[in-house]
């Protein structure tokens, strides 16, 4: 069994027009740029993939990586908890001009749609967002004397993710906080794509520091040294 | 000429069926001899729902580590590649769709895909584990089972009288005289013994054996039943 | 911070009557042993704690750990998914006895209830046990087309697991597949006493390797060399 | 004589609640400060919503390491007994009660506990965070806000205007003039600016003050406001 891609453009060949896609990371942390890029590649070259729905936390940050999808045009609707950033500045002119879709969903109930997607739980219920503008038409019910929201649960057609260390049979580890939403989306797609700072063979991670085991992943592809989002910004880079 | 397979045969034929690199979680028991019969080059992942990965074989005896063990409680080892995670991960893995296959054994299984197959009635302690867990979200649940009771009567009927594991999940049934698909709510014949005639297959089974293609030969290697 | 207690009496000494306790482990393989005994020590000196619910996977084997705790008639419930085992005669002769109450979950939804639980996740909709006399009289929905029966999430007064490593904070790794329901009972009780293989100091574990963060965790003590319950059954042992 | 209290100094007040040993969110922005001014020899544990426990400074500037981030995407660092893991654990910390205490800033804060904390209405792009899982779950959630608005309007008030965070969430408020509990519906004087009067912080606040025991002093040291 090898998961592995020989190339970033081999990883994302198979994101088809109308795609959701789930995109790891919060902020630039644990952001799978390259992955991003590879598809922006592909897009200006055939003009696929697009009218892509997105599921990241935020909205992008300059121009590159998820901005930069953004910027090409490539995105129908985001969704996405906080998009805000150091410089929000392609996400909102598009949302202004009513050129992009939006779906507000909180921060812990983002993450736990999508695990509850992953999990095979088509609903669940929480506090957050009772009584709140963004619980609108959503089902409440009460359990012990306490308001909850009905929540469903969010898959995607493709995770693009970040990982630090992946096996080709797809297990992964993280960076520190990069983890954030990159386990539960792995969980959540149809295909996941993982690009990792380093590729290895079975074997060679501890099966008690696994983080994502590779049941969640179907390709993976080595990106030495990725990019971070921050550098990228402060540099003033865009993409390409 | 065999008259009806064995144990180890009905596991070998579900072997087959298991492509290369396939996630799939074979139940306690009967089940767990399918690992033992992959075809050669085919290497699958096996997963149990106590939280592993890619295990394998036990290590001698004596040398157990009581901690690193199957849904059955029987010490096992690990393959490269093996990964250790929780329950709730374990059964993420089982609900959300991400197994393959799943493989089963069956007290009856009905026409309608339904399985009966954690409790023989109301008497005794019940006891359930995973087996309702593992009929919902494994991409193929297959059963492997004798064709009949021990007394004879029939485990693929019209509908399941002993309590329910799940309703309409089962796809394919490996006995011990057939190959039988469940579809649209009908037992379709695929496989059955060479020597057994369709209207003798037919009177062990409970419910109506449909045609659909042509009814391949159930051939299967000797096999010791240990 | 320091949340390690100097003996084992020390660490059950706050559970009481009528207690919930929640006790990690499947099996033999990841039961906190030495704090189920601690228990039966307290209550054999003192007649406490006693009545209590214990929430595990199973009904115990032989005559030690949890299946010593239900012959003292300690246990009022049990809820669990699989009470069969080896030597499961404790638990069946008191149960068709009437003398003790049996709640059956199935596995995985016994594993979710609980980590609703520590989630704050009051609901969820399973397709487990959909159709069958173990979804009798739970709330059935509809989603996409396809039935999932409702559970409620599963909490606990106290929670006793097995971990390998903790350090004072609480952080703590496990050892293979000993790890099963621990992390998530340790999320789901109000107080969760983990006896530990090695006690070290905070900064000791690699904060990418710790599987339970240490809010989850109240108090831990050391148990250097514990005893696995399949050795323990083979050599015929009974408790005390 | 203090007229009111500095950002530092309101998180200052805020920070002498916290007890050694508590789990601890702090929102974005202002409340960040509160982790500068623990008394000594408590040490809390802070939680950040994107993935750690126990993190703490960041490291010097140009060598910062932008995989470790708190929530306001700011470079930290670890102390000894950090932990990282992901968003839904993370957020299971959060909704599950985990956490002694949540400090947040507000638009907003009505005395029947609703706090109005992430929009100021429906113009621009809106964003939400991890703002409304914080008012929930965590044991104690406390505000941390100036007492009025930029142009002097109460921001404690008798029912919130702007949209809300959360209902009935909040149980005490420090601002830059008093410290006020939120109990059964109702706006509780527990301390004040020496020199302000009871009827001057009356008008500043848009619903009753309601008095239960002696009201305190609120004596912080000065404190620089970076």
């Amino acid at each position: 069994m090898d998961k592995a891609f020989a190339s970033l453009s081999g990883a994302v060949a198979g994101i088809e027009d109308g795609a959701t896609v789930m995109i790891g990371g919060f902020g630039g942390s644990g952001a799978p740029i390259e992955l991003t890029h590879a598809m922006i590649d592909r897009f200006l070259a055939t003009g696929s993939p697009r009218n892509l729905t997105i599921v990241n936390n935020n909205a992008g940050n300059g121009h590159v990586g998820l901005a930069a999808l953004i910027e090409h045009g490539m995105v129908k609707k985001l969704i996405c908890s906080f998009p805000r950033s150091a410089d929000p500045r392609v996400f909102t002119e598009k949302y202004l001009a009513r050129e992009i879709e939006l779906e507000l969903v909180p921060q812990g109930t983002l993450a736990e749609r999508i695990r509850a997607g992953g999990a095979g739980i088509p609903a669940f219920y929480t506090p957050t967002a009772y009584g709140t503008e963004l619980a609108n038409g959503k089902v409440i019910a009460t359990f012990d004397g306490r308001y909850y929201v009905q929540e469903r649960w969010l898959k995607a057609d493709f995770a693009l993710v970040k990982a630090h260390m992946g096996d080709r049979h797809g297990n992964l580890t993280y960076n520190k906080a990069a983890r954030n939403f990159n386990p539960l989306m792995c969980m959540a797609a149809v295909v996941t794509i993982a690009q990792v700072s380093r590729l290895v063979e079975p074997g060679a991670l501890d099966p008690e520091h696994i983080i994502t085991p590779g049941i969640f992943v179907q390709g993976l592809v080595e990106v030495a040294d990725p990019q971070q989002e921050e550098l990228l910004n402060r540099a003033g880079a865009q993409y390409p | 000429m065999t008259l009806k397979l064995s144990n180890a045969q009905i596991a070998w034929r579900a072997a087959q069926d298991i492509a290369d690199g396939a996630y799939v979680n074979l139940g306690i028991g009967f089940p767990e001899m399918v690992a033992q019969y992959q075809p050669p080059g085919r290497h699958a992942i096996f997963h149990t729902e106590n939280g592993i990965l890619n295990f394998g074989e036990a290590p001698e005896k004596g040398s157990e580590d009581w901690d690193l063990i199957n849904a059955g409680k029987k010490a096992v080892g690990l393959k490269p590649g093996a990964a250790f995670f929780h329950h709730a991960d374990s059964f993420a893995m089982v609900r959300g769709g991400h197994l393959d296959v799943a493989i089963l054994g069956a007290y009856q299984v009905a026409e309608n895909g339904d399985l009966a197959n954690w409790s023989t009635g109301p008497k005794g302690v019940p006891a359930v584990g995973g087996a309702m867990d593992l009929v919902h979200g494994a991409k193929r649940v297959a059963v492997i089972t004798d064709h009949v009771t021990k007394d004879g009567k029939p485990k693929l009927v019209k509908r399941c009288t002993l309590p329910l594991t799940g309703v309409g999940c089962v796809t394919r049934v490996y006995t011990s005289l057939a190959v039988i698909d469940i579809q649209d709510g009908h037992f379709v014949l695929r496989e059955k013994l060479a020597a057994l005639s369709l209207e003798d297959l037919q009177a062990q089974t409970g419910a109506t054996l449909h045609l659909s293609g042509p009814i391949g030969d159930l051939v299967i290697p000797e096999l010791s039943d240990d």
